[in-house]
């Protein structure tokens, strides 16, 4: 465990309220020793691809969160936390650093601008968070479901989509049943 | 000539043993910690040992046990506790065999035997009420028609609980920390860290192909209840807790 | 394998020239899964007149995609100009699931992602998890999380023997492999009680100490191993036939692994020594020795070797681990993670109380938001997780290896012929069930 | 009769005299058997290929039907009989419905001339007595023997390629391409390696082939086999080529099931699957017969004592099952071809070398004809067959390079 480590909520941490400090023109938000950047919608590419020239060239991951039902976070100030979130990790190989840029996306307009120009990678990346989420790359080549069916309606990792399940069959007479 | 040298190694394999056993005939020995499919155990004396507290219903992952617990009856109380589970039912068809509900149980009624090749024409028979799965007087699981036991097979029920029982401490090493079984009484719990880091001398029969003994005090010439077709299960295991 | 070696592999002039040969769209089919299953006397993109083409749905019910992968191939011939990997059949919800079981129950989930290494997820949950309590586990049970891993990496890396030499047509080491892997998933079932789908390691240690007699069970599984890994040399790595299915096989360089995302072997084979055992250590992994090794040309051959040689390293690290297996607890003492000693419930209503809560609502961990890669058998599996202070994680997700490297399909497939496709795939390694999750 | 008039007239006695109620009974005995006896040598073939491989890769094999699972083919064959009959919406029906006969009948019609016995021992002519008429132990002696194999092996790639080609799916489509590609490159080198059989023994009847090489050879001890009398490399050709034309590994692309899920029979289902499997395994066997015929002098051996006809089928199963356990063990151990490394090792290996080999031997049999200097002449075919070689090796090389250049260029 010398890599990991969560995101602090303040005081928590001391150092958490360092965040004049800025990297690559975005505050960073500190978390142990792995550094998070959140850039505004406007700045993500454009810091990923700075991001790349300074050695993060692997698009690890990328996913989205839906904080509609749990709006505490930590970022700088003067940011407004959207609906969305979506979390990209960075490594840089030669550095042994990960980092990790997480952009902002409100829920009334969940565009992102795509980063498969820049990660070729995030291509399946982006795909899961639009077919699960909703959040649409402009500028990806092809922007499809690819986990559910092509006719598949809705987002289902979305808080408000409902989770449907099967009761379980038991032989108890129902009125016993809870 | 790296085109036949190949052949080498599988004209050997013909004179090699052979790994695969002719399935339902013959069953290779299971594993000790082996998960199958639950038993409810009872005391000694019969008593029911659930108390109805839905612990395990409650940790499921799977959400596919069912119970409702009603107080005991004064005049014939089925557990010893105030309350009895009422309704037990386990629906194998979502079953994931994972075991939490064993670990969760605070009275260790519920534990698994080694079972696994059970299969059903319906959807009812998957779903083990109360009636399958209490074990019987002797403390042996009942054995369904659709179930496939084997001589030997239903003796050792508790031994992930015995595995998982010191939770994690050291301390609680070798320290016997759950009730009896059943006809079997209170089993030996497993060794010690030093014991069983150590390296043992191979089993002079060879059969023992989990190399894991949990009745040391015993003798190690008894590896009974862990060879499959093994007649007697009743050795001295029995003995361990009277 | 010096740090100098692997930085002058890559420089960004190169890594621009791989993104846009990636980018270039010459590989990828961007075919919708509709229209390919309706593409019938396919005749597409020839506008010099370079013959038709044919559009072949390859999977999910084929004997070499590892499961319910479907590939749609633009064939010219049997040469393969364009494809893309249709997965989804598998998908199940899991993160999703993830969101709804507690941190306790968790394991069983991510268990069943990648079902020929479950350790490896289970072991990224945990450690993200005890990252966001703020613990550090027992050092036992990091040994012992470290054997089992090591033990699960030999078990799967037997499985992708057996089956890239079936895919090859060689059905002997299908079987071959697959006699070993069953004695090593003996071991892990005597410990685990489980073949597979462990749900051993859990956050806060390991669900149970190893069991009596585990050292000579584990050196009976191990000891022929060597002997028999070099069995496979001579039946497969020196062959011929073998040499020329898998030589020149889809090629990758390590630029386009790092504009992919592609990890593990796949990475390796292009000669980048990126392992996270040793570049980024979890565990106790700093304290052993290995080797990483790499390839030089990136291909399906190179992949093949290195996992196999990665077996025999896997083997080195059980051995010094047999040896330095330290006593002691083998979960955290820590009340409000680990249900009391079975023994105190009957003594102390606190201990009651703890357990009872521990298995009804789980344990509560801090608001909060972590990543944690760790690298199994098929490359960098993370688990980032985000918890708002409840019991069961806000949201769960599994940066899948198999997911991530299934993507290079395309571009180590462009120009093979369909036979190389079946090579690609099966050096590729993809476990569908965490491609899908 | 002697081996010379044979030779000359090149059928069977039993046709040769007056036809009578005998020889038509006798006839349709050899026809009986012959049909009886490759039906259960097939099916034994099946369960010795599943039970030997099983054997290779430390399984148990059948064992259910039958003792050591003998009857299992016959279990398969029930089952198979009993299953739906599919028929692909989009198939050519009647041509679907035809294919695995194309396929079958000829893997029958194969054995019809292969020797199984007869009185090879001591210079017999393998002629035997029944119902006092000679006749040889096959069912018939065509002059043209050799040729009918080639020809019978090729008809039967229709089978599998309008199988392919009438299921209108894809994979059975690439799989009949892969057929009858494969079939005609190396239907040429088994032609060329089968001729230099022809050559040392100068005739194309299988009976008086083995006739010929049931002499003592070399040396008085080796046995006058055409393996040795042509130098052992039209053999290898030939049962690399054999291989191939059976369709079994290494060479099985036509129906490699990774690849190409089950290639030509794909959709194939119930009997008529079954047909295709058996013909398969049907040919498997009378291609080891024909091995056993042409280049290991067939039933020929010596007989210690009692009847040398018995002795000569004893034999001839012998070497009969050296091949099949050879077929087996290739099965077992060689990973597959690639397409494109097939016809590398067809029209660039095997048929170079089978025809270089063929002119050497015609080289040394003018030698030997005409009181040449062996020693000479050999040297002499030797080096050339060296050198045209290395040519052929060279121009290979070149083109590849020459192909890599282009690719380069183009990108």
């Amino acid at each position: 465990m010398n890599d990991d480590q969560g995101e602090a909520t303040p005081g928590d941490h001391p150092d958490a309220d360092v965040e004049v400090e800025m990297l690559h023109g975005v505050p960073v938000l500190h978390s142990g020793d792995q550094v998070t950047l959140p850039p505004s919608r406007e700045e993500y590419v454009e810091l990923l691809e700075r991001l790349r020239e300074q050695g993060f060239w692997v698009c690890v991951d990328l996913c989205a969160v839906d904080y509609l039902t749990h709006p505490g976070r930590t970022l700088p100030p003067g940011m407004e936390a959207g609906r969305f979130e979506v979390v990209v990790g960075l490594l840089s190989p030669e550095r042994r650093e990960r980092i990790r840029v997480r952009v902002q996306v409100p829920g009334e307009d969940p565009r992102l601008d795509s980063i498969v120009r820049v990660h070729p990678g995030a291509d399946v990346h982006e795909r899961e968070a639009w077919d699960l989420f909703g959040i649409d790359f402009e500028g990806h080549p092809d922007l499809s479901r690819i986990l559910l069916p092509d006719e598949w309606v809705g987002h289902p990792l979305r808080k408000d989509s409902p989770v449907g399940s099967i009761p379980v069959q038991f032989k108890a007479p129902q009125e016993l049943r809870r | 000539m790296g085109y036949l040298e190949g052949f080498k190694v599988t004209f050997a394999q013909i004179f090699g043993e052979r790994v695969t056993t002719p399935y339902p005939k013959e069953k290779t020995p299971k594993a000790l910690r082996q998960h199958g499919r639950h038993v409810l155990n009872r005391y000694e004396d019969g008593m029911e040992k659930c108390i109805g507290c839905e612990l395990c219903a409650g940790v499921c992952p799977a959400r596919c046990i069912y119970v409702r617990g009603a107080d005991n009856p004064m005049d014939d109380p089925v557990s010893p506790g105030e309350r009895y589970g009422y309704v037990y039912e386990i629906n194998y068809l979502r079953c994931i065999h994972c075991d939490l509900c064993v670990e969760a149980c605070p009275t260790e009624a519920i534990t698994e035997s080694k079972l696994f090749e059970f299969s059903f024409t319906n959807r009812a028979d998957a779903i083990y009420t109360k009636a399958e799965l209490v074990v019987d007087d002797e403390g042996m699981p009942r054995h369904l028609p659709w179930e496939d036991w084997r001589p030997g097979e239903e003796v050792d029920t508790s031994a992930w609980m015995r595995a998982t029982a010191p939770s994690g401490s050291a301390a609680y090493e070798g320290v016997v920390a759950w009730s009896g079984e059943l006809g079997f009484g209170v089993r030996a719990p497993e060794a010690d860290q030093v014991t069983r880091d150590a390296i043992t001398p191979p089993p002079s029969d060879g059969h023992d192909d989990h190399g894991h003994d949990d009745h040391d005090d015993h003798g190690h010439d008894d590896h009974g209840h862990d060879d499959h077709g093994h007649e007697d299960h009743g050795h001295d295991d029995h003995g361990g807790g009277h | 394998m010096s740090t100098t070696e692997r930085d002058s592999v890559t420089d960004l002039a190169a890594l621009d020239a791989a993104r846009v040969r990636l980018n270039s769209d010459e590989a990828v089919l961007r075919m919708s899964q509709t229209e390919a299953e309706e593409a019938e006397g396919y005749r597409a993109p020839t506008q010099e007149g370079l013959g038709e083409r044919m559009i072949m749905n390859m999977g999910p019910q084929h004997p070499s995609t590892h499961g319910v992968l479907r590939l749609v191939l633009e064939l010219d011939g049997e040469t393969i100009t364009r494809s893309k990997p249709v997965i989804g059949y598998l998908h199940t919800g899991m993160e999703r699931t993830g969101e709804e079981l507690t941190y306790l129950q968790g394991p069983t989930n991510v268990t069943r992602m990648d079902y020929a290494s479950p350790l490896f997820t289970e072991l990224a949950f945990s450690l993200a998890t005890e990252s966001l309590l703020g613990i550090e586990v027992p050092e036992r049970a990091q040994w012992i999380r470290m054997l089992m891993c090591e033990v699960n990496r030999l078990s799967s890396h037997m499985l992708f023997m057996a089956t890239n030499g079936m895919d090859l047509g060689a059905v002997s080491m299908m079987l071959y492999g697959w006699r070993e892997r069953e004695e090593l998933l003996r071991f892990l079932e005597a410990v685990t009680g489980l073949r597979m789908n462990h749900n051993y390691i859990r956050p806060g240690g390991v669900a149970a100490d190893l069991p009596d007699g585990w050292r000579d069970h584990l050196l009976r599984a191990i000891d022929p191993l060597p002997e028999r890994l070099e069995e496979f040399d001579t039946l497969m790595t020196g062959q011929p036939i073998w040499q020329n299915r898998l030589q020149g096989v889809g090629a990758i360089t390590t630029e386009e692994c790092y504009s992919l995302g592609v990890t593990g072997p796949i990475l390796r084979s292009t000669g980048a020594a990126w392992d996270l055992r040793r570049d980024m250590p979890y565990l106790r992994y700093e304290e052993v020795d290995f080797d990483v090794l790499v390839g030089s040309f990136g291909d399906s051959f190179d992949r093949y070797a290195i996992r196999l040689g990665e077996m025999r390293e896997s083997i080195r690290i059980i051995r010094q681990i047999l040896d330095r297996m330290p006593s002691g607890d083998y979960r955290i003492q820590d009340k409000k993670v680990t249900p009391p000693p079975r023994a105190r419930i009957d003594e102390s209503m606190e201990a009651l109380i703890h357990h009872f809560k521990i298995f009804t609502e789980g344990f509560k961990v801090p608001a909060g938001e972590a990543y944690v890669p760790v690298e199994s058998p098929r490359g960098e599996l993370g688990c980032y997780i985000v918890s708002d202070g409840s019991a069961h994680p806000y949201r769960m997700h599994i940066r899948g290896p198999s997911f991530v490297n299934l993507q290079s399909l395309p571009h180590l497939m462009h120009g093979g012929f369909l036979a190389d496709a079946v090579a690609v795939i099966s050096s590729v390694d993809p476990i569908m069930g965490e491609v899908d999750r | 009769m002697s081996a010379a008039t044979a030779v000359v007239i090149a059928g069977d006695p039993l046709l040769s005299g007056e036809v009578d109620l005998a020889t038509i009974g006798i006839v349709l005995l050899k026809v009986l058997v012959t049909f009886v006896l490759l039906l259960v040598a097939t099916m034994l073939m099946v369960w010795f290929e599943r039970k030997l491989v099983s054997d290779m890769q430390n399984r148990i094999g059948p064992n259910r039907a039958g003792p050591f699972g003998i009857l299992q083919t016959l279990a398969d064959g029930i089952k198979l009989f009993f299953k739906e009959n599919l028929m692909p919406e989009r198939a050519e029906r009647r041509v679907y419905a035809l294919a695995p006969f194309l396929s079958f009948v000829p893997a029958f019609l194969l054995f019809a001339i292969i020797p199984i016995g007869g009185n090879f021992a001591d210079g017999g002519d393998g002629t035997v007595t029944i119902f006092g008429k000679e006749t040889y132990l096959q069912l018939a002696d065509p002059p043209i023997g050799i040729l009918f194999v080639l020809a019978m092996s090729s008809i039967a790639v229709y089978g599998v390629m309008l199988a392919g080609w009438s299921s209108g799916s894809k994979y059975p489509l690439l799989g009949s391409v892969r057929a009858s590609a494969q079939m005609v490159s190396y239907e040429a080198a088994m032609g060329l390696s089968a001729m230099a059989v022809v050559l040392v023994t100068g005739t194309l009847s299988t009976h008086n082939m083995v006739v010929e090489q049931a002499g003592p050879g070399l040396w008085g001890i080796l046995p006058n086999w055409a393996i040795l009398t042509t130098l052992a490399v039209p053999f290898v050709i030939f049962v690399i080529a054999g291989t191939a034309e059976l369709n079994r590994p290494p060479f099985d692309l036509v129906e490699a099931e990774q690849e190409l899920v089950a290639g030509f029979n794909t959709e194939y289902s119930s009997i008529r699957f079954a047909l295709f499997f058996l013909a398969e395994f049907m040919n498997t066997v009378t291609m080891s017969a024909i091995f056993v015929t042409l280049f290991l002098g067939g039933p020929a051996g010596p007989a210690p004592w009692g009847p040398a006809w018995v002795w000569s089928i004893g034999w001839f199963f012998v070497k009969l099952v050296c091949f099949l356990f050879m077929f087996v063990w290739f099965r077992a151990t060689l990973p597959r071809l690639r397409y494109d490394q097939l016809m590398h090792l067809g029209w660039k290996v095997l048929i170079p070398a089978s025809l270089g080999w063929l002119l050497m031997l015609g080289a040394i049999r003018l030698t030997l004809d005409n009181d040449w200097n062996p020693a000479l002449v050999g040297t002499i075919g030797l080096v050339l067959f060296l050198v045209f070689w290395a040519l052929l090796r060279g121009a290979n090389a070149s083109a590849a390079a020459r192909r890599e250049l282009d690719e380069e260029l183009t990108v």
